[in-house]
């Protein structure tokens, strides 16, 4: 940390023809590829959002028209969750930080990660010219036959612009995958590792189990559309409710896609600025697993008003429960290494104090949704919507800014301005939870989602929320403008600027192309800022 | 890969891997799970249609009668010698015999191909048949809409299927030119034995649909 | 996992044959009338036949335990999915 | 009654009480939840703030006895959670047995309509009295609808093909909103009504003065007889087709499929896909009746074939039993079985 300049030979700067990026095959590239791809993305996403809310501040929604409206939610929906927030830590993060924390020179297939953002971005382009030439107006859930048979917008096409783009997510989760198993480093035992690697192997885990199925399912879609198949046309005696299983079966274990990376990030923020091991690192560790494998079994709790079979919702209601347990474990965990740790109340830990503030509120209302009499009646109402939001933008968005601030410094080789980056933090906070507090109060009222018209007695706190809305957007651009300009004008950060461990702080910031001079030999476990030694054990 | 200047270690190995055994392992082991994704994508539709067998046995059970047994029992046997001959394949690979992994493949291309032929002999008699769903479906003996789901469901199997046939028969292309061009060896031939993972479970998928699509109740 | 096990031939030939034979068998039990055990049969027959691609053809007997564990994953996977969708259906008119 | 801002829903039902009290037991438990975890933070973070720049943490790892509290207990807190709620849904999706008043829901993109037993007919408006138990049999004429009322916190998905049935009990009277809760194209937010709870008098008032045609049933009688199913379907010995006297609620042998149960799905389908069911004993002779009936008329001629009692002939109760379990189940009707049906 003596040196106030950037080290002379690092990935960014070993070539900087276009070409060069366009053909990268190196992680930490394809990370920015991606970095740059998912924040178009959700500036996108976030001016459908930020329509939403203009329009819902008038009752009588003299905004915009029904089906225009009907369109913003759905576009708004579909990007933010397959374009954006699915993507978002694995694809950058995971990308980038996956082959430095093991020791590796780069993932298993490196190829193969560059085609995948190559897959990602096509998916994308599909996605977008459904949006240009005239949107879709399903809602993201694309329930039939409303898809099928009713609506006349562009279904198939943004059907299968996410069909591609799951093939990325099913490709990237390979490659983690296999990476994990097959390329640590000598000594990188499994319970060595960081708990944001077990975090990014049960995502894998789902992206590769789960997102082929919601192929198959958007590919049924399609081909009812195009060529009048019929799978799920009730005319012909097919069940709409299939279909609703068949989406759930993978879109339930997505949205553990997009938490639990989440999760993972904010287990190394909580160790690295409390400089302790993190408490229970293996109930954190297996919580991830249990996440992953358990969160198969709940889909149908999106079902209990559909039709399903009041026996079989009671059982999805029980293991929706026993689902909660394995995060209820990390909450506690988390707050647990604070004690009698060092912390420090840098940004990115102001980051993992809202996540898991916010993902605790949002996790308990998810408790509301699974408890079957209750569900009746906040179903699709904006009690779900706030559930949601609370969990992805306030837990997972978070999340993700807090890991984004917390390995910028490694990823660029400058510092963040911090005191900017603690109002962008503040006022990201307030804003959200103005924005989507009054929509719990709103849902339990009764004010069903995906309205363009509302009674007037919902006005109130749609205006709230509204303006709730546009503190957050401000306060998404705070960060978005500080850190470009620290790309230029931001201090040279130093090798290891917040005194972490981990491998990835043992080499030079940018880190080069083979990531380590020498392939590192691990000797101690993670998060070992005690200096103990480790009770001999076989990974 | 970029490692071309490197003399020491073997042509094929990337920069990123110590040995080729570790190449080798983390190659089957990606296909492996590649197979995983295609096993749950191909279970979508099995579900559909347990789900609706469930629902409509009678019709199903009808419907199957329309299917063409002879030509769908064919291509199973038609399937099952080119997986047989893949293996040999691989086994040729294994011993480093570049011709035979040639003849080899050769043949499981043949196979495959004659397989779509049929696959599109039966598909034409089916479409002449009114079997296609649509307008024009016509079926005696059952509740059409009924009927129509089980071809719409036939359809999309043995489609998708053929889809990965014909994948496959792309790929086994690139697999001769890269054979030709001499770059297997006893030591490095990941690519064929990952081809051949690939083959052998689009035949897998078949041994599935074909008891499933062709073989309710025959009996009757 | 380290050493590649190579199969020999006379395996291969020994499967497919096998395979043939189950073919066989199974387009022929389709025309006995077997009640409910049908469609059981039927499955069986493609089960055993799958597996002995997936063991012999596809290396899975003599793979790592990775690669035996991936595919307990796959066929544990597919189970969920169908066993609890079925789950809807068959309780779905009970009382 | 709908002034100033509300920040809760009127209790107008016997259901909303019930919920509530689940609903303000997870409020607590989520407040307790919520208040621990963020206190336990900012009070660690501040007493273990960093003095130093070089400072560590302690060395803990973990403890059995913590992880297993909290394991345990939320899970012992979710168990109740689920008890609690599983029963209170069992409620509400499955119709009590007894006397009530029947109305058909039929959804389409974008109204509710309503059939009362007597003949009335309405749109996006629902007229119920307080204080009786009221059963909806909905169906879906396209899409997938809801049918939503916040104030009696009741929500079920009307579906296309199928018959489901949602029941509730008015506590209240008012007027209260009827919300299309599921997305259902360009005027989903436009599907909106109301359900007009009244007094007894003020029902049986509106009633009388309210009727606009035959009942349901007539309607469907008449139905009967001019698209011929007569010709059919009747007493006569070597009537071409099953009689239907007593047939709702009763099981029904088919031809190669497992017997069925023959309830509000089963008689729709035996109209618009008679091929689909054929009875045992009897010729899939039956011509489809799709495009020459319409869903309305439909559920006339089902409400006409469920009121073909084994007594006497048409019923004029509005409240009929419901599912039919009037009918003693040894008054079966005795199929007529041909030694053809005996494969
Ligand atoms: C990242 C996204 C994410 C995450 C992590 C979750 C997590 C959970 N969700 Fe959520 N959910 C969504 C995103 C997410 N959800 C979305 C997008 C929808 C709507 C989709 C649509 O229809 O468009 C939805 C809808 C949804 C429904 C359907 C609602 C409806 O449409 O009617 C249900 C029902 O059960 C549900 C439940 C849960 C539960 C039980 C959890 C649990 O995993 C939460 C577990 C966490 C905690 C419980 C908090 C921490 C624990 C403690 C502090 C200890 C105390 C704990 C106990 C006492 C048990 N969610
Ligand atoms: C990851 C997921 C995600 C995220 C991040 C968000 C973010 C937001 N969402 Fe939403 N939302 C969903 C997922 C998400 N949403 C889903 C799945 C649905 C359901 C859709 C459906 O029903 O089908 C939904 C629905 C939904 C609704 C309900 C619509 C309805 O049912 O009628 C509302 C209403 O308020 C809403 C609001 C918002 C707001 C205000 C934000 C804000 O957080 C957004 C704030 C962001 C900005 C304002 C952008 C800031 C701009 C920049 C940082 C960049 C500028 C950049 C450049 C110039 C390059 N969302
Ligand atoms: C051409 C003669 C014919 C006409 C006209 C006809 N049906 Fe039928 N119907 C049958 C026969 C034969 C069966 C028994 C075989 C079957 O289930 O398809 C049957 C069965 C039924 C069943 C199932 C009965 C059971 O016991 O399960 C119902 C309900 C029914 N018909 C209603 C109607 C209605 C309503 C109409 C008029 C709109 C109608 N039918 C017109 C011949 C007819
Ligand atoms: Cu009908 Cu929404
Ligand atoms: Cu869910």
């Amino acid at each position: 940390m003596t040196t106030a300049v950037l080290p002379r030979e690092n990935y960014l700067n070993t070539d900087y023809r276009l070409r060069s990026w366009l053909l990268t095959t190196d992680h930490k590239r394809i990370c920015i590829l991606y970095l740059l791809t998912i924040t178009m993305f959700f500036a996108i996403g976030g001016a459908f959002a930020t329509m939403i809310r203009l329009s819902l501040v008038n009752p009588a929604g003299t905004l915009v028209s029904d089906e225009t409206y009907n369109k913003l939610f759905t576009m708004h929906g579909i990007i933010m969750v397959f374009f954006f927030l699915v993507p978002s830590i694995p694809a950058t993060l995971g990308n980038f930080l996956i082959p430095m924390m093991i020791g590796a020179k780069d993932v298993a297939f490196p190829k193969l990660n560059l085609a995948s953002w190559y897959i990602f971005v096509t998916g994308g382009c599909f996605t977008l010219w459904a949006l240009i030439s005239g949107g879709v107006d399903t809602g993201w859930t694309f329930y039939t036959p409303f898809s099928t048979l009713s609506s006349n917008t562009n279904v198939s096409l943004a059907a299968i612009g996410i069909f591609i783009a799951g093939f990325a997510s099913i490709l990237t989760g390979l490659n983690f995958m296999v990476t994990i198993h097959r390329m640590r480093a000598p000594g990188m035992t499994w319970f060595r590792m960081p708990l944001f690697l077990w975090s990014m192997y049960a995502t894998s885990l789902i992206m590769v189990l789960g997102t082929p199925v919601l192929a198959i399912t958007l590919l049924l879609v399609a081909a009812e559309r195009v060529l009048h198949l019929g799978i799920f046309d009730p005319s012909r005696g097919g069940d709409p409710v299939l279909f609703q299983h068949l989406f759930w079966f993978y879109s339930h274990p997505a949205v553990y896609i997009m938490i639990v990376p989440g999760m993972g990030v904010t287990s190394e923020l909580i160790a690295a600025f409390s400089r302790k091991r993190i408490f229970g690192y293996e109930f954190v560790a297996f919580a991830s697993l249990a996440i992953a494998v358990l969160g198969f079994l709940v889909w149908g709790h999106h079902l209990f008003v559909a039709g399903l079979s009041i026996y079989s919702a009671m059982v999805f209601s029980l293991l929706s429960y026993l689902v909660a347990i394995p995060s209820a474990i990390k909450v506690f965990n988390w707050t647990a290494t604070l004690y009698k740790g060092s912390v420090s109340y840098a940004t990115p830990m102001l980051y993992a104090f809202g996540f898991i503030w916010m993902f605790t509120i949002g996790g308990l209302t998810g408790l509301f949704l699974a408890a079957l009499g209750l569900d009746v009646h906040v179903h699709d109402t904006y009690f779900v919507i706030a559930h949601f939001h609370y969990i992805m933008v306030g837990g997972a968005i978070m999340g993700y800014l807090g890991g984004l601030h917390y390995w910028w410094p490694k990823m660029t080789g400058r510092l963040y301005p911090e005191g900017w980056a603690k109002l962008g933090a503040l006022t990201i906070f307030l804003g959200f939870n103005l924005t989507f507090f009054p929509q719990f109060i709103l849902g339990y009222m009764g004010m069903p989602r995906r309205y363009h018209v509302y009674p007037p007695e919902f006005q109130a706190l749609n205006v709230l929320s509204s303006a709730g809305a546009s503190v957050l957007g401000i306060g998404y651009l705070i960060p978005l403008v500080y850190l470009l300009w620290s790309l230029k004008y931001g201090p040279i950060a130093g090798d290891n600027p917040w005194g972490a461990k981990g491998l990835e702080w043992t080499t030079t910031s940018p880190p080069p192309t083979h990531n380590f001079a020498v392939t590192p030999i691990v000797t101690e476990p993670a998060y070992n800022y005690a200096g103990e030694q480790e009770e001999s054990r076989v990974g | 890969m970029t490692s071309q200047a490197a003399v020491a270690p073997p042509r094929a190995l990337q920069h990123h891997f110590d040995s080729l055994e570790q190449q080798r392992d983390v190659a089957t082991l990606g296909m492996w799970i590649f197979l995983v994704t295609e096993a749950l994508f191909f279970g979508g539709l099995f579900t559909a249609y347990l789900v609706y067998r469930s629902m409509y046995p009678h019709a199903f059970a009808v419907a199957s009668e329309h299917t063409l047994i002879a030509l769908g029992a064919a291509n199973t046997a038609i399937l099952i010698t080119s997986s047989l001959t893949m293996a040999l394949a691989v086994h040729a690979a294994q011993e480093g015999n570049q011709k035979s992994i040639i003849r080899f493949l050769v043949f499981t291309f043949l196979l495959g191909t004659a397989f779509l032929v049929l696959k599109g002999v039966e598909y034409t008699v089916d479409m002449r048949d009114h079997l296609l769903p649509g307008a024009n479906f016509a079926i005696a003996g059952a509740n059409p809409g009924h009927a129509e789901i089980f071809f719409s469901l036939y359809f999309i199997m043995t489609g998708l299927h053929a889809i990965h046939m014909i994948v496959g028969l792309s790929l086994l292309v690139v697999i001769m030119y890269m054979t030709s061009k001499g770059r297997f060896s006893k030591e490095y031939h990941a690519p064929v034995e990952v081809m051949g993972l690939y083959w052998h479970f689009v035949d897998i998928i078949w041994i599935f649909l074909f008891p499933l699509l062709y073989l309710i109740d025959r009996h009757k | 996992m380290t050493s590649e096990h190579i199969v020999p031939k006379s395996t291969y030939y020994a499967i497919f044959i096998i395979l043939l034979v189950m073919t066989y068998t199974t387009v022929q039990v389709a025309y006995f009338d077997l009640g409910p055990w049908n469609p059981v049969a039927a499955l069986v027959i493609a089960f055993f036949k799958a597996s002995l691609v997936v063991l012999f053809f596809m290396h899975g007997k003599y793979s790592s335990k990775l690669i035996k564990l991936v595919i307990l994953g796959a066929l544990f996977w597919l189970g969920i999915m169908l066993s609890f969708t079925m789950m809807d259906y068959l309780t779905r008119f009970m009382g | 009654m709908l002034s100033g801002i509300q920040l809760f829903p009127e209790e107008a039902s016997t259901f909303a009480p019930k919920v509530d009290a689940l609903y303000f037991f997870l409020v607590a438990v989520s407040a307790f939840f919520v208040v621990l975890i963020a206190g336990m933070l900012l009070f660690f973070a501040i007493k273990y703030r960093r003095r130093s720049p070089n400072e560590v943490g302690a060395p803990i790892h973990g403890g059995l006895l913590l992880e297993t509290v909290w394991t345990v207990i939320p899970l012992l807190i979710a168990m109740v959670m689920f008890v609690w709620a599983a029963d209170l849904y069992f409620q509400a999706y499955k119709p009590p047995k007894g006397p009530a008043i029947n109305v058909y829901v039929l959804a389409k993109q974008w109204m509710w309509k309503f059939q009362h037993m007597d003949g009335q007919r309405e749109i996006n408006e629902l007229h119920i009295p307080v204080d009786q138990r009221i059963k909806l049999i909905m169906t879906s004429q396209d899409v997938i609808h809801s049918f939503f009322v916040p104030d009696f916190r009741v929500k079920m998905d009307v579906l296309p093909g199928r018959y489901r049935t949602l029941w509730f009990e008015a506590t209240r009277v008012g007027t209260y909103h009827l919300f299309c809760s599921q997305y259902c194209g360009t005027g989903h937010s436009r599907m909106t009504g109301e359900v007009i709870v009244m007094t007894p008098e003020a029902y049986a008032a509106w009633k009388a003065g309210g009727v606009s045609g035959d009942t349901m049933a007539t309607a469907g009688e008449k139905l009967f007889t001019n698209l011929a199913c007569v010709t059919c379907h009747n007493a006569q010995s070597g009537a071409r087709g099953p009689i239907l006297t007593g047939l709702f609620n009763q099981k029904v042998a088919l031809t190669g499929g497992h017997p069925v149960v023959a309830d509000d799905a089963y008689l729709r389908q035996s109209i618009m896909n008679p091929g689909s069911q054929v009875v045992a004993g009897y010729q899939p002779i039956m011509p489809t009746y799709q495009g020459l009936v319409n869903e309305e008329q439909l559920l006339d001629l089902i409400e006409y074939i469920k009121t073909l009692k084994a007594m006497p002939a048409v019923p004029t109760v509005t409240t009929s039993e419901p599912d039919g379990r009037a009918v003693p189940k040894s008054s079966a009707r005795s199929l007529p079985v041909a030694p053809s049906a005996q494969r």
